[in-house]
């Protein structure tokens, strides 16, 4: 290649011996070159403090009506749609309740569920992605086969077939442990997992190959090295850029399924506060009362920016280092 | 049916009413059970017996009856010179054709009528000349008028060859053939229905030119549509909708009581929760029903007395009541259980105090998943810990082991009937279909026995108020609230009365300004 | 070339084979019986048993399967569960033809937008009108189409009262009307869209701009349009199809919110209906449906870059 | 004195880097007369692309001249507007690349491309301008020039691309050709043709030339005048005979010293020059070779010297230049000292018989669609034995299945047929066969420095876990460590790489850290492929000493494959020559690079450019390029393209192996005493022009 992408000094000579990369300075010079990333990397961190301490912030439990005659008279509906005020900070939805308090507690389904989600497809994806890479061979075709034949199903139309089969199947269940978790927080779950692990275990899979027969593998087989140990402590460390990049836009595509499902009526069931959801119950008080829509609104779509932000600066970051 | 009718539709005066309703499940006369069915079909379709909105009954097709001293013999005299659509004449062999069809198709409604096991009915329907209809029956039924009447029976032609399927080309809208005020013009499933008015029917030519129905996936698109103007009636606008449909400038609102009730039960077969009467009673005393009329309906609803027979059947209902909310009674009941050890594992003792710990499944319909919430906060008083599983209704009435049927404690969905016998036949005594609580009260039974042959309206005051008793000294059930029906029209509209079941609203007097 | 073409042909039949079992099977796993979803809970015995036998639901699954596709390639669909059992063929195609409107609509609008901004964006790598597009289009590009569809309703319809907020399609609307109804669902769908393939057109271009063949076309002493146009766009624009193939298929996802935002009576609002409705017929002919445009979005892609690629035409 | 096409005074160029602008080039000084090929040359990184680059004002982004001036045609190319410069660019000055298989668009036919400046600057028409461009490849012995013209780029070989690049750049005759690299991609036998041909074409076209280079071989062959580059300043400029002869600066005579040839034959160590070049931030003000000049005085070390008329012509950057020329002090002496460490054994370490090895077996659902790949004989039938203690070489151009050979024998490859012996016993030739004693005496070095070391794994990581697996009694940790610090400092390094990534060390220090590693385990064979080609000269250098040393010091043997010629020679007491995945010749080092050898070693060794300018001579041109060994051809497979071709022997019948005398083996049809014959009377007359075979079909090389 005659003209390469010089981000960083040394592409020939390498520095002289002795000099340690200095990381705070990196970092800085990181921030300034992409402000934006950083704007998107606080406000990802934000959402996830959220997730997790949000319902001990929150002023009232996410189903809890409050009603008027708790504080005195009052019929319940005297307090429904309520506008922002001081004791309700984003005022209060139809049925009553404050809506601040629960998008505090819906971030776990808006956020936590996908993340979860997320989670345990990297994990799976990426597992069976580096096996069947570096496998190669009859089980990669019938496996990469398969996967391809999933991947060809959009997103929305398999989570749309799954979950109507899905959250049936498991409410009929009758098990203890989905009536705990919820059927459909563990439908969505399953059908997000199903989504992914094709498409991220194919990701693993092509980074696989292109660090397969690179000489330190082959270094390693030579040495006598485990396939465990060449998957996992040879290849992984390499596949993982790619991955953590893959893994963040992933997130932010689950967050987007799991609300616009919610926003269809068919993602995490009611009374819980999935923000997806909350716009659709909202939808029709846009002019009474905007403010039930806006939040929710205004929540997914801060969220998904700072998502997005974020990995698109993950992505160069990642780059840069190549 | 069908037909172009450009050129009428672009004339501006075309009186054309446009109706929301939620998209259309089953359009099978025999089997559409709901709102938006019955009403896509009574346009069409007529009733040998109508039931007036307040209830009573009144001669549509059938211009009189008379029912034997035996109560074994029903004879209709059939109105002549009705046609149906396709030109071919009414007459006692339609008759013949829709009752059967009822059977074979297997109606619900059949078992009001009378049913054996195997599903066959326990009468037969003939005809004796071409006006003439008469059915026979097993043993007196004294609902069977109301069987009859019901919003199933919508009356047929004995030369379909399909109900309300579509055909192909020309005939697409062949088999949609009734007598009916109005005529199919036009269905794009899932979108909207348009009808034309029957210049021939037999009851005069309806003053509207035209229906519009208008299909919803949700009741809020659709109160959308209806404050943008673009619809000019809607039924059955749930409770949360009811403020901003107040809202809603040149509308008025319509409400009508009915019997629709959410129903609390609990099982009470052996082993169950509700095996013990104390803990049906402790859910009685430890429920305070007119607080969640009031924040469930901000008090819209009529607060009932744990039975399913509520006001709405004038002499027949009972309003004796002995079970105030009081939550110290429940938690006395509830120890005593403890102490008995008879709560099955349902009551266990917490920090020292003998408490009901089980969960609680609620179907989504209307509002009953916020009372399910309620109940929640308020049974907590008396000691009763429930875990809320409020689930989609097509979970909720599928199969499973918390399915309506099965779950120990549920809140299950009851519209509103002609008739409240057929509360008690379907519902509450051993063997019914959907004896959801196991209920086996021999006492109930043999009075509901009585109660069908009994045709006077006094007699059968007297069984009915017997029968509430029942229910409130061991019924397993709690019933809060029976909750009204409400409606919107457009202020041009003239003319609406408001069915109690809406879907069953005459529009042959309704007009347009 | 012809063999290649064939080869693919038939991947895609295993391919819509293989989904449409899938989708088959898993439709199939739904619990207890259908009919008692469709008819709801005061079904009685005999009305399920009649509605099974109507739909052959009675018979073994995998006879159902056969059935179902010896139908499909019939062309005779099935009926529909509910609402007077419309074939399902007519039913869906209806609906097709106008979300088909809507996605041309939209591709009408996204791809020339989207080349043109992604172009000028990398011509003008590191200037302002480069980063402006950058952001923008990268907050746009993930929003999901509710939010979106929300906030244009918002704009369009409430507050500037332009456009319709819903799309009631009537028979006989005229090309003008029918372009209002679709302008802000195409609209929404186009601005996702266009955040997406704006990105891609950018990094091809750029990428493209780096070869060493654009050195060599400039140090030809050719003009620089001419080097940009004639040399870079071409090979460019390679890629960039994939990608729109690719946003076909996403296109197709995304549309079902989109016309459930906009109640458009498309094939998407009707697969959500078909989903709360349990209409399996219809689940299954959408599902498949869907597969097909994609995959044929894929196919059409690949040969078109094939076609347009000297280096795999050629091979 | 004539006036130059092109000078360059005093030219600083700077890159931007993050925030900063660093300075790649400075001052230099450069001047092309007419009818000159001036040569650039420089270790990589030196700056010769940037210096080329700004000559015809094409430069990156991030670039920015900070000073000086280029003068072509009167004008400061500076200040020429952007109009200005397209009626210069293609028409007075043109390129011609390294990468010349990107440097065509792919989805344009080469017609299009190549009329498109002729077009543009002769003004003439669409049929013209083909005509011209049939005469223009006519030009560079294209014999089927209307074939080519139709063609797609990738339908093309690359010494057939490069022709056309040249055939283009010259098609307007500029006054003056830019050549970066343009051979550095090309085997040995392209590039000698294709270097041999521009040579005669820009003499012919009475253009001028900048052919930028690392190698000083090419250079020596080809360029009239030479400047060398160093860390972006020039250090040297001379004549190119005067400059081989007497070199003035210390580093252009170690950049000499340096080359295995500069041995003369003898086994003499190597020439080091210590150290690494400063790299972009960090070039000082003093003389920027200070640091690793065995001469530097305190002088050197402070100021920058400045760049001299050392008469004739010369310029020097050098302060002690005239101590140097007049002989008084010499920087880079090539030691006479030859260690002579135990010698070869006579018993085998190695023998690996009859392997064999065929690519391209369908996939498994390749065989369901039917798709059919013809497969790759890449190894046929080949034998190869090892002696204890000593040196095999391996040459052959690309692809003739010296890496096969080489992965076959680790096993990380799996032969289908052949033997293989380890010190006598019989080994495996499934990897996962292997007992740990055989992985232990069986090791390798890789080519690529900068993928044989895991990027997320420390220095210390990667030999500890070698030793960890492989030594032959398990070892505490700080055993492990003692042992990695001690063989770290065997290869030259310090005690403190232990815990460096390879993201910070140069090439030269990975492959030691890679050299050390494979020596971890005391191993009996280490396997070397192309160890030193991706490096730089000067560091080249120091790996092979590295070998050496290792060598005498651990009594291991190597297999070493290079297609340098002169590396292997240098390092190897036995040669093999493959062709097309056979071993056409091998035998003792000295009897292979002697005649009589086998057609294709003769064409081999004329090919490789010497860097001696008086050793110019044209190259036995082969025909055409290797073919691919999908379609590998009948009888001799060498017979395509051999210069001392017989007839149809060669076509039909497999040629015999000759013995010599120490077991010196050939294979061919022509008996040795004949050989030696013909080939004494001199080299065949130049063979058919390259176009007679037709352009290479798969095209993929
Ligand atoms: N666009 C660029 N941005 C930043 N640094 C650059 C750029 N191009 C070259 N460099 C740096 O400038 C120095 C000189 O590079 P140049 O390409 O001129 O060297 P070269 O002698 O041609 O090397 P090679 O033999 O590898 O081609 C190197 O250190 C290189 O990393
Ligand atoms: N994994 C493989 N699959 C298919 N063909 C291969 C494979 N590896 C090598 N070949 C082919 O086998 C032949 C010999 O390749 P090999 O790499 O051994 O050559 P080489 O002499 O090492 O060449 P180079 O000098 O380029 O390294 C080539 O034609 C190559 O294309
Ligand atoms: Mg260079
Ligand atoms: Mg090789």
């Amino acid at each position: 290649m005659a003209e390469k992408d010089y981000a960083e000094p040394a592409a020939h000579a390498a520095p002289a011996p002795g000099s340690a990369p200095k990381r705070r300075s990196r970092l800085r010079t990181a921030i300034t070159a992409n402000p934006l990333a950083f704007i998107g990397a606080a406000g990802v961190v934000i959402f996830v403090l959220l997730t997790l301490f949000g319902p001990l912030l929150a002023p009232y439990s996410y189903d809890q009506i409050i009603r008027g005659t708790d504080i005195g008279g009052e019929t319940r509906r005297a307090l429904t749609s309520r506008p922002p005020s001081a004791d309700f900070l984003f005022g209060t939805d139809q049925r009553g309740r404050d809506i601040f308090s629960r998008m505090l507690w819906g971030a776990r389904e808006t956020i936590g569920l996908p993340l979860v989600a997320t989670i345990i497809s990297v994990i799976i994806g990426s597992s069976l992605g580096l096996f069947i890479g570096y496998v190669g061979g009859l089980v990669d075709d019938i496996i990469s086969r398969i996967l391809d034949s999933l991947i060809s199903i959009p997103a929305m139309v398999l989570a749309l077939v799954m979950i109507s089969t899905i959250v049936p199947l498991l409410s009929a269940s009758g098990s203890r442990l989905i009536a705990v978790l919820g059927p459909s927080n563990i439908s969505l779950t399953t059908v997000i997992v199903l989504i992914y692990v094709p498409i991220i275990s194919r990701i693993a899979r092509s980074a696989t190959l292109s660090v397969r027969d690179r000489g330190y593998i082959e270094e390693a087989k030579l040495r006598g090295e485990g396939t465990m140990h060449i998957l996992f402590r040879q290849i992984l460390p390499s596949v993982l850029p790619a991955l953590v990049v893959e893994a963040s836009l992933r997130l932010s595509y689950a967050i987007i399924l799991v609300t616009s499902l919610g926003f269809l009526g068919l993602g995490v069931q009611p009374p819980s506060p999935e923000w997806g959801r909350m716009v659709l119950d909202a939808r029709t008080q846009i002019s009474e009362a905007p403010w039930e829509l806006w939040y929710p609104v205004l929540g997914i779509a801060v969220l998904i920016i700072s998502f997005n932000l974020m990995s698109d600066g993950i992505r160069r970051l990642l780059r840069n280092e190549e | 049916a069908g037909g172009s009718t450009e050129a009428e539709q672009s004339e501006p005066e075309e009186k054309i009413l446009r109706i929301g309703l939620r998209k259309l499940t089953t359009i099978d006369p025999a089997l559409g059970a709901n709102d938006p069915e019955v009403m896509f079909n009574r346009l069409q379709y007529d009733y040998l017996v109508e039931i007036l909105p307040d209830g009573t009954l009144e001669p549509s097709l059938a211009t009189d009856w008379e029912i034997s001293e035996d109560g074994l013999t029903y004879t209709f005299d059939l109105r002549s010179g009705v046609t149906f659509e396709d030109g071919s004449s009414f007459g006692a062999e339609d008759v013949v054709y829709t009752f059967e069809r009822l059977v074979s198709e297997g109606s619900s409604i059949v078992g009001l009528m009378g049913q054996n096991e195997d599903g066959s009915a326990t009468w037969t329907v003939e005809a004796v000349d071409d006006l003439t209809a008469v059915f026979r029956l097993e043993e007196p039924n004294a609902d069977f008028l109301y069987g009859v009447a019901s919003r199933f029976a919508m009356v047929l032609s004995s030369e379909s060859e399909a109900v309300n399927e579509f055909g192909d080309g020309e005939d697409t809208y062949a088999s949609f053939n009734g007598t009916g005020p109005f005529i199919l013009e036009e269905y794009a499933v899932d979108q909207s229905a348009r009808f034309r008015a029957n210049e021939n029917y037999w009851g005069g030519a309806p003053a509207l030119d035209g229906i519009e129905l208008v299909f919803f996936d949700d009741d809020q698109s659709q109160l959308d549509a209806f404050r943008s103007g673009a619809l000019d009636f809607v039924i059955k606008v749930p409770d949360d909708l009811v403020p901003a449909l107040e809202q809603v400038p040149n509308a008025t609102v319509l409400t009508r009581a009915t019997n629709t009730h959410p129903v609390v039960r609990v099982r009470t077969d052996e082993g169950s929760i509700g095996e013990d009467v104390r803990i049906r009673q402790a859910f009685k005393f430890a429920t305070d029903r007119e607080l969640i009329n009031l924040d469930a309906l901000d008090g819209a609803g009529t607060v009932a007395n744990n039975d399913p027979i509520g006001p709405t059947y004038g002499e027949l209902y009972s309003p004796q009541d002995n079970r105030e909310h009081d939550p110290a009674r429940a938690r006395e009941l509830i120890e005593a259980v403890l102490a008995d050890g008879t709560g099955n594992g349902y009551v266990v003792e917490v920090d020292g105090e003998a408490r009901i710990e089980i969960p609680f499944y609620v179907g989504d319909t209307f509002e009953y998943g916020l009372v399910a919430e309620f109940l929640q906060q308020q049974w907590r008083e008396s000691n009763i810990y429930v875990e809320l599983n409020v689930v989609p209704e097509n979970v909720y009435y599928a199969e499973g082991d918390n399915n309506w049927l099965n779950t120990q404690l549920g809140m299950t969905a009851w519209g509103a009937r002609p008739t409240p016998q057929e509360y008690l036949s379907v519902a509450y005594t051993e063997g019914a279909a959907f004896n959801e609580s196991r209920w086996d009260n021999e006492e109930l039974a043999r009075l509901a026995r009585e109660a069908s042959r009994t045709a006077e309206i006094d007699a059968r005051a007297a069984l009915y108020d017997e029968i509430s008793g029942i229910f409130l000294e061991s019924g397993p059930v709690i019933i809060p609230y029976f909750r009204p029906v409400v409606a919107a029209h457009a202020d041009r509209v003239d003319g609406i009365v408001l069915h109690s079941f809406p879907g069953r609203t005459d529009f042959t007097g309704v007009d347009l300004r | 070339m012809t063999r290649y073409i064939l080869r693919r042909l038939l991947l895609l039949a295993v391919t819509l084979l293989v989904t449409s079992f899938l989708i088959f099977a898993l439709t199939n796993l739904l619990p207890g019986d259908i009919a008692r979803l469709v008819l709801g809970r005061d079904a009685s015995p005999t009305a399920i048993e009649n509605f099974e036998a109507k739909f052959g639901l009675d018979r073994p699954p995998l006879a159902q399967y056969v059935d179902w596709l010896g139908g499909f390639l019939t062309a005779d669909w099935g009926r529909s569960f509910t609402a007077g059992n419309p074939p399902v063929r007519d039913l869906v195609l209806s609906r097709l033809s106008n979300s088909l409107r809507l996605a041309g609509l939209t591709l009408a609008i996204v791809i020339p937008l989207s080349l043109l901004l992604g172009v000028v964006a990398a011509l003008r790598e590191g200037s302002i009108t480069d980063s402006t597009i950058s952001v923008v289009s990268l907050s746009v590009v993930g929003l999901p189409e509710f939010v979106t569809g929300i906030v244009l309703i918002n704009i369009f319809a409430l507050w500037l009262g332009w456009l319709p907020a819903t799309a009631y399609i009537a028979q006989d609307m005229s090309f003008l009307q029918w372009i209002r109804l679709l302008i802000l669902p195409a609209l929404t769908a186009s601005l996702v869209l266009t955040g997406y393939i704006t990105r891609m057109t950018r990094a091809g271009m750029l990428e493209e701009l780096k070869k060493p063949y654009v050195r060599t076309a400039t140090l030809k002493g050719i003009p620089y349009r001419r080097v940009v146009f004639a040399h870079a766009l071409r090979n460019a624009l390679l890629p960039t199809i994939a990608v729109i193939a690719l946003s076909i298929g996403w296109l197709m996802g995304g549309l079902v919110v989109i016309e459930n935002v906009f109640n458009f009576p498309g094939v998407g609002s009707l697969l959500v209906t078909a989903v709360t409705q349990k209409n399996l017929p219809v689940l299954q002919a959408i599902s498949v449906l869907i597969v097909f445009f994609y995959a044929s979005a894929n196919l059409v892609a690949d040969l078109l870059f094939a076609l347009l690629n000297p280096r795999v035409r050629l091979s | 004195m004539t006036e130059p096409v092109i000078s360059v005074e005093d030219l600083s160029i700077e890159y931007r880097i993050g925030r900063e602008w660093l300075s790649a080039v400075e001052s230099v000084d450069l001047r092309i007369n007419p009818l000159q090929i001036h040569g650039l040359v420089g270790e990589s990184g030196s700056g010769k692309s940037t210096v080329a680059m700004a000559m015809i004002h094409y430069l990156a982004r991030n670039a920015r001249i900070s000073d000086g001036r280029i003068i072509f045609d009167d004008q400061d190319l500076r200040t020429v507007g952007d109009s200005a410069i397209r009626e210069i660019w293609g028409n007075q000055i043109s390129l011609v690349p390294q990468n010349t298989m990107d440097s065509l668009n792919p989805s344009l036919r080469i017609s299009r491309q190549m009329t498109e400046v002729t077009r543009r600057h002769l003004g003439i028409g669409a049929t013209e301008a083909h005509e011209r461009a049939e005469d223009a490849l006519r030009h560079v012995q294209i014999a089927d020039p209307e074939q080519v013209l139709s063609r797609y780029p990738h339908q093309l070989s690359g010494g057939m691309v490069q022709r056309v690049m040249i055939a283009m750049a010259l098609s307007t005759r500029p006054r003056l050709v830019v050549l970066d690299e343009p051979t550095t991609a090309l085997d040995v036998t392209t590039q000698a043709v294709i270097l041999d041909l521009l040579r005669d074409l820009i003499k012919e076209e009475e253009a001028a030339a900048l052919y930028v280079s690392h190698d000083l071989g090419t250079v020596a062959q080809l360029c009239d005048y030479v400047t060398v580059l160093y860390a972006g300043e020039v250090m040297e400029s001379a004549p190119v005979d005067e400059l081989f002869a007497g070199p003035r600066h210390p580093y252009t005579a170690g950049l000499l010293a340096c080359l295995p040839s500069s041995t003369g034959g003898s086994k003499a160590r190597l020439t080091n020059i210590e150290g690494v070049a400063p790299s972009l931030g960090a070039r000082s003000s003093a003389c920027v070779f200070a640091d690793r000049c065995p001469l530097a005085t305190d002088t050197c070390r402070r100021s920058k010297p400045p760049l001299e008329d050392a008469g004739d012509g010369r310029l020097v950057r050098c302060w002690r230049w005239r101590e140097i020329a007049a002989g008084e002090i010499t920087p880079f002496e090539t030691s006479q000292r030859t260690e002579r460490a135990a010698g070869p054994s006579r018993s085998l370490v190695l023998s690996a018989h009859g392997m064999s090895k065929r690519f391209g077996e369908k996939r498994a659902l390749d065989r369901l669609t039917g798709r059919r790949s013809p497969g790759v004989q890449a190894l046929r039938d080949v034998s190869v034995e090892v002696n204890e203690r000593s040196t095999f070489g391996l040459v052959g151009e690309s692809g003739s299945g010296k890496t096969t050979l080489a992965r076959s024998i680790l096993a990380l490859i799996e032969a289908d047929k052949g033997e293989l012996r380890l010190s006598d016993q019989p080994v495996s030739l499934e990897l996962k066969h292997r007992d740990r004693e055989t992985l232990r005496n069986l090791r390798t070095v890789f080519q690529n420095p900068d993928d044989s070391l895991n990027p997320y794994r420390t220095v210390g990581q990667t030999i500890g876990r070698t030793i960890h697996k492989l030594s032959l009694e398990r070892r505490s940790r700080s055993a492990v460590r003692a042992q990695v610090e001690e063989l770290l400092t065997a290869v030259g390094l310090t005690a403190d790489y232990y815990d460096r990534r390879p993201a910070f060390l140069s090439g030269g220090e990975k492959q030691r850290v890679a050299i050390a590693r494979a020596f971890a385990p005391n191993p009996a064979l280490v396997i070397a492929d192309e160890p030193t080609s991706s490096l730089d000269v000067s560091v080249q250098a120091v790996i092979i000493n590295l070998l050496k040393d290792l060598r005498a010091a651990e009594g291991a043997s190597y297999i070493v494959i290079s297609h340098d010629l002169e590396v292997v020679s240098y390092l190897a007491d036995n040669i093999a020559v493959m062709y097309l995945g056979e071993i056409v010749e091998q035998g003792a080092g000295e009897a292979v690079l002697r005649f009589p050898s086998h057609p294709y070693t003769e064409a081999l060794l004329s090919a490789a450019p010497t860097p001696d300018p008086a050793a110019r001579h044209h190259p036995i041109a082969l025909r055409g390029e290797v073919p691919s060994p999908r379609n590998r051809p009948s009888g001799c497979p060498f017979h395509t393209r051999c210069p001392r071709k017989i007839g149809t022997v060669c076509e039909t019948d497999v040629p015999p192996v000759r013995t010599g005398e120490n077991g010196h083996e050939i294979r061919c049809h022509y008996p040795l005493a004949e050989l030696k014959a013909i080939q004494d009377a001199g080299p065949p007359a130049s063979g058919p022009s390259a176009a007679d075979t037709p352009p290479d079909e798969e095209g993929d090389r």
